[in-house]
């Protein structure tokens, strides 16, 4: 918890990840911050969120944070257990699935992600886990929340390796590889929030938290990021929301 | 129809060296016990096939059972790296790991292609990523109706797959219920097959959500009680997630590692 | 989410002339009380799309209300002919009817290309039969791997699908069991969907074996007991294989046809 | 019946198929008599026998005959129910369905079949059913058994169209379609077996029933019926069989 506040930068980016889920919609989950955004909302002003795990469990209802994407609480609750081929192609690929969340190893200021490796392909630095369902996470859902702690090694200018696309080099990728989702609608950072531009698709900072300068986000980021005229600042975590996300993460 | 046999037996009579093996379970039901046994019967040169490769491929790698991974997501769920994995990789200890990598999507569709007896399969997917310049089994497709673009990855049909599941009757037809993945179509993807079980029973009562092999598709049936753990088995234990998380400190150095896996190798099967 | 409708107002809203509409049910499960609503209010220029006709769609033909039909076997299960789709095909009474014809396995794959948002599915079929020089939704397609020469078929993307389920929950949630042939890619391939149910209930509870389509890909439910008869609905009622055998003496002839037809209109549903 | 046997010419060409059937292999079964041989089969010489329905009923054991391919009967029976694409793809094209049953309006002598139109397809004379799932089982089951009753104007010289393939023109054309399955095995009729030559794929007649003459055969078929030169005689319907058979059928 930094000085002055009440909660720690992972809290509030947790919490901002959580507000930007729109109730009665479906969400493809990851475990980790995603999983307790997810299952935040879902206690809070999204009841009817719909959470979807690539394990094959859709519309799970846990009534703890699950610890794996096939954790057997969601099998238990869920409306349907499916098949992974069926989870990604009749959910996932058809674009039924509004929300998909994405983090990663390295981002660019084209909401590109790196979550494959560092250095060379065939020569590695860190060899990173891989693909996973990224690529099609990034590819199908109708849009893409991109959760990641920023700093110069993670927001850099140029990835080692492309993973999963957000708008590529610009404006009409997307389109020209038959990507149908949105791509990311924005990033959602220890600090702030990061949304394309809708000219040029570039990453611009649009918001910042309490506590947080915008200059402190610029040095955070390993290209010259763009700052909008008058970032908004993100409201402080309530008093519920922080309750019931402590209770999640505890338990 | 499946034979009913001991695990060491199974293993022996299913996978051999050279062998293309797929491992598969989705964080349920991962066939651990079957894995430790490979790794006692110092199988060698083994080309592994699995989405998630995991703390099980973790420890087959790092016994140097296995010349080659294909697979989607190398990483230790929640917890981290996957160290040996990495070390084979980055530094080709204990041997070099040449690795063909894919995503979920595609690795899932590539098992139904291998199930469904056809050579590829279709998917949106891969296109504007990095991967194709890296992995030779992503292809361009047209589609002849409306030309547009797609694309294309082969059918695996590997030599061997292995998996866990709930029980088995005395006939060798199969049961597995929860999360069951991409089991089915590793199984029926595969030449020949070896499920380990937690019990063989009279009768297969129906349960809500569960799948079935038939006998007549599996090869061999092979009782090994706690045989997912450290992940877990819908109805009759947890995961032991502390495992995942200790498997991070012994799999950092290969020194700990190698006392583990002389721990492995003493116990009979 | 879907809503919670009375029958006619359900195909009222999701049935409009000159659609696409697929109605499915494999043997079991055929939503012949919102056909009937279909012919009560006299929808015109449809696309029927089903893979097995049946005396659903010999009614709906009769009632030309069909302009279109794309199918893969139209008979009068274990009893022979449906005469009405005959009329139609050989002498275009009560109008023409187009055709576009598939195997089995052809529509199923199209189905699951639909419901997996691909414009196409690839199967090994029809090649050296007579039928890809009569639909021009057939083509061939090569192998990148293996240049095998396989087939495509292209995506079905009905513009309705109504299919007929056991029950469902207040949300709209349907659940149905048994044999659910081909209905969760039917629904899943439409734009929009209608589903009638046995009964509303207060929860689902699980069952071996049952499918379940969530709310949120359902546009309208519509409780229709007895809805699947002269097919059956298991648990709830059984074929009334009579109506099949009588069926056949009403549909020979035009006169008996429209009798029959004349007293369907008449029912308020 | 016919005088001085004990059942019908039907009865023989059920037992007939019935008694192809091969104890603990799995067989794609069809409505009517395709399904009373395997039903009699599993009754009798064969209690392993895996019945598969196309409705997706995996190991079917009914306990009455099933009164059409999706009778609930089979469901409740099955080993497993799957999705009617499954039953398509994991296990007929797959390749994994010993034997095939098929029967049609017209066939040829070199085992093709039309189940699709007599006449001109853009001008039928008579519309028939169409394709179903036969075309695939008679691409993909290891091995087709063909049920018809025999007649010249079913055994024909020419088919107006090949609605699934046989041997198509000759050796080789399976293999240049990329036909899987080994095609017709025999011809199961009222009157006797007709089996492929193994030179030239053309259909022999190589047994002939009980009471039959082979002159019968070649008489009831469209084109110059090469005959075995020693057919041999189907053993008569046992009492067995015939109990078991009848009480399927009547009850």
């Amino acid at each position: 918890m930094s000085a002055g506040t009440q909660w720690t930068a992972d809290e509030m980016m947790s919490v901002a990840a959580s507000r930007s889920l729109v109730d009665g919609t479906a969400c493809f989950v990851g475990i980790g911050l995603p999983s307790q955004a997810a299952n935040l909302a879902r206690r809070t002003h999204a009841p009817g969120l719909v959470l979807i795990y690539e394990s094959g469990t859709l519309g799970a209802k846990p009534d703890r944070l699950p610890l794996s994407i096939g954790d057997g609480i969601l099998a238990e609750t869920a409306d349907s257990v499916i098949t992974v081929p069926e989870v990604f192609n009749y959910w996932l690929q058809a674009g039924r699935i509004r929300t998909g969340f994405l983090s990663g190893a390295q981002l660019d200021r084209r909401g590109n992600i790196n979550t494959t490796v560092i250095g060379e392909y065939g020569d590695p630095k860190v060899r990173l886990p891989g693909s996973g369902g990224a690529p099609e996470i990034a590819a199908s859902c109708q849009e893409v929340t991109i959760v990641m702690r920023q700093s110069r090694r993670s927001f850099v200018d140029r990835l080692d390796f492309i993973t999963s696309l957000g708008f590529g080099s610009g404006p009409g990728d997307r389109e020209r590889f038959g990507l149908r989702g949105g791509g990311p609608l924005h990033v959602i950072t220890d600090l702030g929030v990061l949304e394309p531009d809708p000219q040029d698709r570039e990453l611009t900072l649009t918001a910042v938290h309490p506590g947080v300068e915008p200059e402190q986000a610029v040095e955070a980021t390993g290209w010259p990021l763009r700052v909008a005229a008058e970032p908004a600042r993100t409201p402080p975590p309530t008093a519920t929301e922080l309750d019931v996300l402590r209770r999640l993460t505890t338990s | 129809m499946a034979e009913i046999v001991e695990l060491a037996d199974g293993v022996a009579e299913v996978v051999r060296d050279g062998d293309e093996v797929a491992m598969e379970g989705f964080t349920h039901l991962i066939p651990f016990a079957a894995g430790h046994e490979v790794i006692r019967q110092h199988r060698r040169d083994l080309t592994l096939v699995r989405m998630t490769p995991d703390l099980i491929y973790d420890q087959v790698i790092g016994a140097g059972c296995a010349a080659r991974l294909v697979f989607s997501w190398g990483g230790n769920p929640g917890v981290g790296s996957l160290h040996r994995f990495r070390d084979a990789v980055q530094h080709g200890w204990p041997r070099p790991l040449e690795i063909e990598e894919h995503s979920h999507a595609g690795m899932a569709n590539r098992y139904a292609a291998g199930a469904s007896g056809l050579p590829f399969a279709v998917l949106r997917g891969y296109r504007g990523t990095d991967l194709p310049a890296q992995t030779d089994t992503i292809k361009p497709i047209t589609c002849p109706f409306t030309g547009e673009e797609l694309t294309a990855v082969p059918a695996l049909n590997p030599d061997v797959a292995i998996v866990h599941a709930q029980r088995a009757d005395r006939a060798g037809n199969v049961q597995m219920w929860g999360i069951t993945g991409i089991q089915k179509e590793a199984v029926l993807s595969a030449s020949r097959s070896l499920v380990t079980v937690e019990e063989v029973v009279d009768e297969l009562t129906p349960l809500p959500g569960a799948v079935v092999l038939p006998t007549w598709v599996v090869t061999a049936v092979a009782v090994a009680r706690g045989g997912a753990a450290p992940s877990y088995a819908q109805g009759y234990y947890d995961r032991d997630n502390s495992a995942y998380q200790e498997w991070d400190a012994i799999s950092r150095e290969r020194d700990s590692f190698s006392a583990w896996l002389d721990g492995v190798r003493k116990v009979v099967a």
